[in-house]
């Protein structure tokens, strides 16, 4: 049953990805990304991460790709970008070597025999009940952290994409605000 | 005056901070009332200093960086107290000879001079490897900004391949430096860049050889030794006056310098393994570059060259290994430092009357300028080592003392006399006898009060430490003796022990 | 039976193509949803590992990623607009004033 | 059913997370502010920011070493702190450099501020845990508010700089991500010192080598980034030179000392547990970075990009301290970085001070060498500045970057490797020769144009001298305060035990 | 004593200060032509003074003060006066003074008149110095100031320009003033090398201790020695084959050539193996002193042969200078010391009256040297004319002149000795030596009057200057008659040489030979050379292109040879040594910037702006390291 449920996902994804990766057209490209992190949901589910899984999904296939769709928008994506490859049989031979390179190392005998849990999963308490509960314990400070990087990521998309990017003080030379005088050295 | 070592480095770095703010027009007689407290202070230390004592004395230690064993420690011994003083006199003296009206920026070249004293004083006074290091270094910046900002057409070319060449060098001495205190820890368990504690250093012999090429990687290029030798034409013949003056009198003696201070006592054994090396690097250095000398029709390169070579006789002497060698190669740094230090003086002169140094556009200038030739005349004397003046001590000591070392270098080396009069009469004969060939030097003037000034206590020098050495050489000698039982002491190998107590000794008295 | 190499060596093919895409991807946005796919790939590897273990250390990272996924996005979308404003294009083939 | 956990709050240790808190808050605070009444002069926010720097300085000062806290996510040793005081400082002298007599771009957003203080905090959970985690979330904190703020500048330049920036750091996440699941997968923990004991059990399980090795190797890729190492450093030079001079400065220091510490914490685990790939390939990367840097730099047109050439090499030489992996070397990471940030940081602000709005000497760059031509005329301190800035950088004594050198050097020596020490050696006289460049532009060579308003240098002002002020003297009196920071240091590093 | 010590030795050097300091950029002043001489003549009175005192108490040995004191090396600045010193203050105070008044005439015109006296003074000084030292260095520094105030005074016309050696084989004064300096710079280096092994082996330079300990050593080394300190002896003293420079030395002003090229300098050769005397005349060096000998033997003919054909004046002169100190040589190195330094003694005489008469005939003829534009000058210069006749004669060794004495006593030993080929050479060089001597002496007083026709107005010399040469004169007569005084003073210090029976016993036919070669030099040359009218001298084509005319006429080609077998070899190789020193040494160095400059142009293709080429760059990048890592692993 798992295996069968892996295999499908596993098929799936590699194929939603590669065409991500692989496609010239931005639409397909982004639509097969949103599939396979559907997908994806799908491995946590079948690994007990159901929390993960729902997020996931709310996350990635909700928030992101709203963002991507908004943005490609903004982009006239309709129009398809010609990519020129310098080299596309260096590039292959690269990630094809990467692949492989996980196959072999992945194929050693990762997993410890006589590790103990740090923080085990308990029979009986939900998912989400024990990521809780982890979340706000042990790692309540990277979650705030991470609080304070979406909010580094919210400012920064706000006025990175604000209108008074519009026009630069860099580059401009508008009248001096007065109050800058008082920094003007004589000179 | 507990401090007057501490007073005679710093005393030039607070004059020239102060200097910023001298008036422009005032900076010359700033620059040489300070030169001048200086060299009256070196003269007190002279006075004060115990000739018969051979060690170090007036010693101060203040812990810099205590962990890492960095402290500022100086100390004068008979060997670096002239060096010090010459190097104040020949400050002093190239500022007396700065012509105002031609050194754009007067104060910028005062104020940078006394930043050089300060470093040069620094080198030779300083007993830890990193201060030494530290003086070192520091002492290339004024002179990369005298030979830039003053200098030839090629000024910047000149003066970065003089940075970098010696730069480079002697980034190869400070991992050196830093080996022996690895060494020094490893033993005692502290870390020290103290010189007198190093000398209690015991190294085995390979690591000797090995320590002993890192810093010749840094002392060679400055002595400089050949086939280093190429920036020293180029700094040379780019730099102005008082750059030369300063470059061949004292910058290059810090090589050598290096050579007596670090080298010898610090690796016997392996000093003792390089003397042939060095002293065939030597003997080529002598005859090759003032064969080189000869061929050159500047008259500036000409002294380049024959600096050049006048090293190679001090390395010759400081690898002979005996009291008469190595006393003689110190006298020698002095006496080349002072006849150097003029014959670029004298080429100033002519080249700021006339704007060029090339030796054809001369001729006959011994009859126009009857009191400069006469001068010039001299410091030739003395370059070729004519006895009673200054160059014959200390040429006829390293001589002397490398004849037990090899006789057949001795021969090689002594066609120093040779052809070191070679160029020198082809110079003089060049450019001040035979008629007057070039009608624009007719008018030239001779020295005036200022350029008199600047030279004649030179001159003084020059035959009064030819006729009279003893009261230089005797703390020379005390000193350099104490060095020489203290390698000796120090030495390995029986093979090395056994050299150098050969070398000390006539036969009679063996 | 489906062993946690399974996951693993799945999760780096992913990781690779991932990898291939933001290697071989010239126009930006695209090349974006590569690094999601690396990061995405990435996840199942914890997920499977900490599944394993029993421990649920490894979802929380999965879930930070997927945090730090997020943010990117939003900085890196900001960058392309202003970006886009001044260049007109996304290709990284006119993005390329800065050499040398 | 899962037990309610009962903690005490003493046991939480919250005084270990003070400073991020500090910061945190005071961006909070700053962004509260704007909001309440806008358009504020930019010296409010930037004395504003100065003040939390140095609180939170305070706090951090105040740390008690080897404290852990917050469920042991909280790291604070030796390190840790040394770091976070690097930081601070470093910071504290960047912020002012706001206060030009120029306006520019950035700092007309109180956000500008917030983030810098956003960013500080990120850095400082960064350095001051031993959670992979915790890293990461600090590592992308810092590094997204960094993006923004090189884009704030507002130039074709900057945008292109950060888009770079920003999509390099996202594969470097991505190799980060892999590297610590394969960690992950080994030890079955996420925290270094439980790895560490993990694979010290799991050593001589065949295969592990392998395993351990590629974790490692994309661990070293995603700080080698960070790091700008050979062959990752291609990032450096563009974003310098799109950045503004201080931000440029700032991140030739901050963020790399914080990637240093976390390097330090994971390669240095590595190392003691035998794993001599790990000493290899950095060591490689090191000497290759260092050497490669340089030789580019030589033919620089643009001093501001020759000092980002020279910002990897030295980066680079520092690099090779983590792999000798000593206490010596250790202690000379910070030292080095304790001094070499204030002669970077004053280099950048000389270029800073001579920044115009157009580029009128250059049709591409800002500061090109000819921009300096004859300075000693035009702004004879300013020249002599910025030449003990050059000498510093060039390793001569006894200014600030020497100690450093001979730090590093020395260690070197004391693990017998020579050779490493010669080639820094080497590679100092090569450096020496493009920071030369520029000393001989500014006192050797005329101006190039007749000097006009326009070519004069003032975007000066009397914080800008402050900052350039202490810097310099930093750097020339580094030989009398080398002494103290060096004990320092190397207590701390001792008591953490590298 | 000291102070007559110090007075001889001072003296000059007093004058030497007074004329240098006082009026060197002054026109002529008379003062100085009489402070000068003046304080010549008392360092004269004060040698003499002190050569009575030698006579009765015996040497005076004082120290003045430390010179160099180094290690074990302790030379000071010691004085002795002993016999053969006190000798030799004599003739040169004596001949100086002679030739300082003389100058007074000489220069009367020059407008250097002050700087030639201070150099002269200043040679006098270096002399004594040489002279008078009790140890090897400050022997040397007398010989290297000897040196240089020769290279002054040669080149004391330095105003002149470089011409052709076709016409002045000299080139120019200071031409010849180098090439006298460096050549003796040769010699001194073998001389120095004698002073290192003295000194490294006795452990001390002072002549007490030196000979004391000489016997001592061991036979190998004691050749050494005194083959480098002859070396020394053959530069000063003009020997084969460092004697080229003599010739040219001429160019230097008249007075000079008489006091430094004839009287005093060149004899410091003779004077250093005299005083060496210990050495040389050790079993273990009696190669060495045969072949000083020889090689004086050799040079005595040599330059005779030269001097027969030569036309110019002055390098006659000089050419029998050279021969004279071969002669000298030979009786050094056949162990006769005393009889070397006696020929030493008078020669100075008779050659300074010899020169100086020709600088009065110099003077006449506006400087011409050649003999062939002049001739029967004897109606207009006959005071010059007889101090040169008294001069030739005692230089062909007519008796009862000095030169026949000191000569005759020269070959006898060589006869004494055994040495015949050595002996029949000087006696035949005896003859060719008259036969020049005349034929100059015909040539210019004698015959037709060929001045006339190249304009020349000769007049005598002042007549000061003609009382001025009457004590040389006087000396060139008498001196040989106090042979047996000098020799009995003598030998005191130095080893007595007497002749065996044998020798007594043939002496008389000896000197007859002697007599009769002598004599048929001058007939000889006074029938080509004196006649007037038909007979008249008149240049011979024929002979003038043979080979050996030809042959003597060139020096032998030596100076050729040395010209184009070192001096242009050296100036090749000089310049290519400058070539490569800029190309390969310096070129290295440049090599290595320029290459590493040209590396940073090529990396910088890498940063070529692209992100997409530079995420490959990092993805490579991280892809080796993860291959590196799996190759360690596998490998590991």
């Amino acid at each position: 049953m798992e295996a069968i449920a892996f295999y499908v996902f596993a098929i799936s994804t590699v194929i939603l990805f590669g065409i991500t990766a692989l496609s010239k057209n931005v639409l397909y490209a982004m639509t097969s990304l949103a599939a396979g992190m559907v997908m994806i949901s799908g491995f946590f589910f079948l690994l007990g991460a159901d929390f993960l899984g729902v997020v996931q999904l709310i996350v990635y296939v909700g928030a992101v790709m709203a963002l991507y769709s908004f943005a490609m928008m903004f982009f006239d994506a309709t129009k398809d970008i010609k990519e020129k490859h310098g080299n596309p049989a260096l590039v292959f031979l690269l990630g094809g070597l990467m692949a492989l390179v996980f196959v072999v190392i992945f194929s050693a005998p990762i997993i410890g025999e006589n590790m103990e849990a740090l923080y085990p999963i308990v029979d009986g308490v939900g998912n989400a009940q024990a990521v809780g509960m982890v979340l706000f314990t042990k790692y309540l400070v990277p979650f705030e952290v991470a609080a304070i990087m979406l909010l580094v990521a919210m400012i920064a998309g706000i006025i990175l994409a604000g209108k008074k990017m519009d026009k630069s003080l860099t580059t401009t030379v508008i009248e001096e605000n007065p109050e800058d005088e008082i920094l003007k050295e004589s000179r | 005056m507990e401090h007057i070592l501490s007073i005679l480095i710093f005393f030039p770095l607070l004059a020239g901070i102060l200097g910023f703010v001298v008036d422009k027009n005032s900076a010359k007689a700033y620059g040489i009332s300070v030169a001048a407290v200086e060299f009256l202070l070196s003269l007190w230390l002279w006075a004060s200093f115990d000739t018969t004592n051979a060690g170090m004395q007036f010693g101060e230690f203040i812990p810099l960086i205590s962990q890492f064993g960095i402290s500022y420690n100086v100390g004068v011994d008979g060997i670096s107290l002239f060096i010090v003083i010459m190097s104040a006199l020949m400050t002093l003296l190239g500022i007396i000879l700065l012509d105002e009206s031609k050194i754009a920026n007067m104060k910028n070249m005062i104020v940078s001079l006394l930043f050089l004293e300060m470093t040069m004083v620094g080198v030779f006074l300083s007993l830890d490897a990193i201060i030494f290091y530290l003086f070192w270094e520091l002492s290339l910046v004024p002179m990369l900004y005298i030979i830039g900002a003053w200098g030839g057409p090629t000024r910047v070319y000149a003066a970065v391949k003089f940075f970098l060449y010696t730069f480079a060098g002697s980034l190869v001495m400070l991992v050196g430096l830093l080996t022996i205190a690895y060494l020094y820890h490893l033993e005692a368990g502290v870390w020290t860049f103290n010189l007198l504690d190093w000398y209690q250093l015991d190294l085995s012999v390979g690591l000797q050889f090995w320590l002993f090429l890192a810093l010749f990687a840094g002392f060679a290029i400055k002595v400089p030794m050949f086939p280093f030798h190429t920036w020293l034409p180029h700094a040379h013949g780019q730099a102005p006056t008082i750059g030369s003056v300063i470059l061949a009198a004292v910058l290059l003696k810090m090589g050598t310098y290096g050579f007596v201070r670090f080298s010898l006592p610090l690796f016997p054994d392996a000093s003792v393994q390089m003397i042939p090396f060095i002293l065939t690097l030597s003997v080529i250095m002598v005859i090759y570059t003032a064969m080189v000398a000869f061929a050159q029709k500047d008259m500036k390169q000409v002294i380049a060259y024959s600096s050049v070579s006048h090293m190679g006789i001090i390395m010759i002497g400081v690898f002979a290994m005996n009291a008469e060698g190595l006393g003689g190669s110190i006298f020698l740094m002095l006496s080349h430092g002072i006849v150097s230090g003029a014959l670029f003086m004298l080429v100033g002169v002519i080249y700021e009357r006339t704007g060029t140094k090339i030796m054809s556009e001369f001729g006959g200038l011994a009859s126009i300028m009857p009191v400069y030739a006469t001068v010039f005349g001299i410091m030739l004397m003395a370059s070729v080592g004519l006895p009673l003046t200054i160059g014959f001590v200390g040429e006829f000591l390293v001589l002397l003392g490398f004849y037990e070392v090899s006789p057949l270098g001795t021969v090689l080396a002594g066609t120093t006399i040779i052809i070191g009069s070679i160029y020198m009469l082809t110079l003089f004969k060049r450019s001040f006898f035979g008629p007057v060939t070039n009608e624009k030097n007719r008018n030239l003037k001779d020295l005036n009060a200022r350029e008199l000034t600047a030279l004649l206590p030179l001159v003084a020098i020059v035959v009064w430490l030819g006729v009279y050495p003893k009261p230089v050489l005797g703390p020379i000698d005390t000193s350099v003796k104490k060095l020489l039982v203290d390698m000796e002491y120090k030495a390995r190998t029986p093979e090395a022990k056994e050299t150098i107590i050969s070398l000390q000794r006539a036969k009679e008295e063996k | 039976m489906i062993g946690i190499s399974h996951y693993l060596i799945l999760s780096g093919i992913l990781f690779s193509i991932g990898f291939m895409g933001v290697l071989r991807r010239k126009n930006l946005l695209m090349l974006f949803f590569a690094t999601e796919v690396m990061l995405n790939a990435v996840n199942i590897a914890f997920a499977a590992i900490g599944n394993y273990y029993g421990d649920l250390s490894g979802q929380m990272f999965a879930f930070f990623v997927i945090a730090v996924a997020a943010s990117e996005v939003a900085v890196g979308l900001g960058l392309l607009i202003v970006l886009y404003k001044k260049y007109g294009s996304l290709d990284l083939d006119v993005i390329a004033t800065m050499k040398g | 059913m899962l037990e309610p956990v009962k903690i005490s709050l003493e046991a939480l240790n919250l005084a270990t997370l003070m400073p991020m808190l500090i910061a945190v808050a005071g961006g909070l605070i700053i962004l509260t502010i704007d909001l309440i009444k806008e358009n504020l002069h930019k010296s409010l926010y930037v004395m504003l920011t100065v003040l939390i720097i140095l609180i939170d300085m305070g706090a951090t000062l105040g740390l008690n070493v080897n404290d852990r806290g917050f469920f042991d996510v909280m790291l604070v040793d030796g390190i840790a702190i040394v770091t976070q005081i690097i930081i601070l400082v470093a910071s504290a002298l960047f912020i002012p450099l706001a206060l030009t007599s120029k306006r520019f771009h950035e700092y007309s957003y109180p956000e500008f501020f917030a983030l810098f203080l956003f960013m500080l905090a990120g850095l400082q959970f960064m350095v001051s845990s031993d959670n992979l985690i915790l890293i990461f979330i600090g590592l992308e904190t810092s590094s997204l508010a960094l993006y923004t703020l090189i884009a704030l500048h507002n130039r074709h330049n900057s945008f292109e700089a950060a888009v770079k920036y920003f999509t390099m750091g996202a594969l470097a996440a991505g190799f980060f991500t892999m590297g610590s699941a394969i960690l992950y997968g080994l030890s079955g923990s996420l925290e270094l010192n439980q790895i560490a004991d993990a694979l010290q059990a799991r050593m001589i399980e065949p295969g592990m080598l392998a395993l351990v090795i590629g974790g490692a190797s994309f661990l070293l890729a995603a700080f080698a980034f960070k790091l700008s190492l050979f062959p990752f450093h291609t990032w450096a030079p563009d974003v310098y030179e799109g950045a503004s001079a201080p931000l440029a400065g700032y991140m030739s220091i901050v963020p790399k000392i914080a990637a240093f510490v976390v390097s330090m914490r994971i390669f240095e685990m590595f190392i003691k547990l035998n794993v001599e790939w790990v000493q290899t390939s950095i060591l490689v990367m090191a000497v290759i970075t260092m050497t490669l840097a340089n030789i580019m730099a030589l033919v620089q047109e643009d001093v501001k990009r020759m000092l980002a050439y020279s910002s990897i090499s030295h980066a680079g030489f520092v690099m090779a301290a983590i792999a000798i992996a000593t206490t010596k070397s250790n202690s000379a990471v910070f030292l080095y970085y304790g001094l070499f940030m204030f002669t970077n940081l004053g280099a950048f602000a000389m270029l800073w001070v001579s920044r115009h709005k157009h580029k009128v000497h250059h049709a591409r760059f800002d500061h090109p060498y000819e921009k300096f031509a004859g300075m000693i005329n035009i702004m004879p301190m300013g020249a002599v500045v910025m030449a003990l800035f050059m000498l510093s950088l060039a390793g001569v004594p006894p200014f600030s970057v020497f100690w450093g050198k001979i730090y590093i050097m020395s260690s070197a020596v004391d693990v017998g490797m020579i050779w490493l020490a010669i080639v820094m050696g080497i590679n100092s006289a090569i450096s020496a020769y493009y920071y030369l460049k520029l000393i001989v532009y500014m006192f050797l060579k005329e101006p190039s144009t007749t000097i006009t308003e326009e070519t004069v240098y003032y975007n000066v002002s009397k914080p800008l001298m402050t900052v350039l002020g202490l810097t310099v003297f930093a750097t020339v009196a580094s030989i009398f305060f080398v002494d103290p920071l060096l004990e320092y240091i190397t207590h701390m590093v001792q008591v953490s035990g590298y | 004593m000291e102070t007559l010590v110090y007075i001889a030795l001072f003296a000059p050097f007093v004058g030497s200060l007074f004329a240098g300091l006082f009026f060197a950029r002054s026109p002529k002043n008379i003062i100085v032509g009489i402070v000068n001489p003046a304080l010549i003549f008392i360092s004269f009175l004060a040698s003499v003074a002190l050569a009575f005192h030698v006579a009765e108490y015996g040497e005076v040995h004082i120290k003045m003060m430390d010179w160099i004191s180094v290690g074990n090396l302790n030379i000071p600045f010691g004085f002795l006066v002993d016999e053969v010193s006190v000798t030799m203050m004599v003739v040169v105070t004596l001949v100086s003074t002679v030739v300082h008044i003389y100058s007074n005439g000489y220069m009367d015109h020059d407008k250097s008149f002050n700087r030639f006296f201070s150099y002269l003074s200043a040679f006098v000084f270096s002399m004594m110095i040489l002279v008078m030292s009790d140890n090897f260095a400050g022997l040397f520094i007398g010989w290297e100031g000897v040196g240089v105030c020769s290279w002054l005074l040669i080149g004391f016309w330095y105003h002149k320009k470089d011409v052709t050696p076709d016409i002045n084989p000299a080139i120019s004064p200071s031409y010849a003033a180098n090439e006298a300096f460096i050549m003796n710079r040769i010699a001194d280096l073998g001389m120095l090398v004698g002073l290192f092994l003295i000194y490294w082996n006795v452990g001390s330079l002072q002549y007490d201790v030196v000979f004391e300990k000489l016997p001592h050593l061991a036979d190998g080394l004691l050749v050494s020695i005194a083959i480098a300190l002859f070396i020394g002896a053959m530069g000063k003293s003009a020997q084969f084959p460092l004697h080229t420079w003599l010739t040219d030395a001429m160019e230097g002003p008249t007075p000079v050539s008489a006091l430094i090229h004839a009287a005093t300098m060149v004899t410091a050769g003779v004077f250093l193996v005299i005083r060496a005397n210990p050495l040389y005349s050790l079993d273990a060096v009696a190669g060495v002193s045969y072949f000083i000998a020889a090689l004086g033997t050799f040079v005595a003919f040599y330059a005779a042969s030269m001097a027969l054909v030569n036309r110019d004046l002055k390098r006659i002169i000089a050419y029998s200078t050279l021969s004279q100190l071969g002669y000298m040589f030979a009786a050094a190195g056949l162990g006769a010391y005393w009889i070397a330094l006696f020929h030493l003694a008078a020669h100075a005489f008779f050659k300074a009256l010899l020169f100086l008469g020709a600088g009065n005939v110099m003077h006449a003829m506006d400087d011409e040297l050649d003999l062939f534009k002049m001739g029967g000058l004897k109606k207009v210069m006959r005071g010059t004319y007889i101090y040169m006749g008294v001069a030739s004669l005692a230089l062909a060794g007519i008796p009862p002149l000095a030169g026949y004495f000191s000569k005759d006593a020269i070959i006898e030993t060589a006869f004494n000795e055994g040495t015949y080929i050595l002996w029949f050479s000087l006696v035949f060089t005896a003859g060719l030596t008259a036969f020049y001597s005349f034929r100059q002496v015909f040539l210019t007083f004698e015959g037709e009057e060929r001045y006339k026709k190249y304009g020349f107005h000769p007049h005598e010399m002042y007549k000061y200057v003609l009382v001025a040469m009457s004590p040389l004169a006087i000396l060139a007569v008498v001196a040989g008659w106090f042979q047996e005084t000098f020799h009995e003073f003598i030998i005191a210090v130095l080893p007595d040489y007497e002749m065996s029976h044998h020798t007594h016993h043939n002496a008389w036919w000896l000197g007859l030979l002697v007599l009769a070669f002598a004599v048929s030099g001058i007939v000889i040359a006074y029938k080509k050379y004196a006649q007037k009218g038909e007979n008249a001298f008149k240049q011979d084509a024929e002979v003038e292109n043979g080979f050996l005319y030809k042959l003597l006429m060139n020096q032998y080609y030596v100076p050729y040879f040395y010209v184009e077998f070192i001096v242009k070899p050296y100036t090749v190789i000089s310049e290519k040594f400058w070539a490569i020193d800029k190309a390969v040494v310096d070129g290295t160095v440049d090599m290595i910037a320029k290459v590493l400059y040209r590396t940073g142009d090529k990396t910088r293709t890498m940063q070529n702006g692209n992100l997409s080429s530079y995420l490959n760059w990092m993805g490579a990048g991280a892809l080796l390291l993860i291959l590196a890592a799996a190759v360690s692993a596998v490998m590991g």
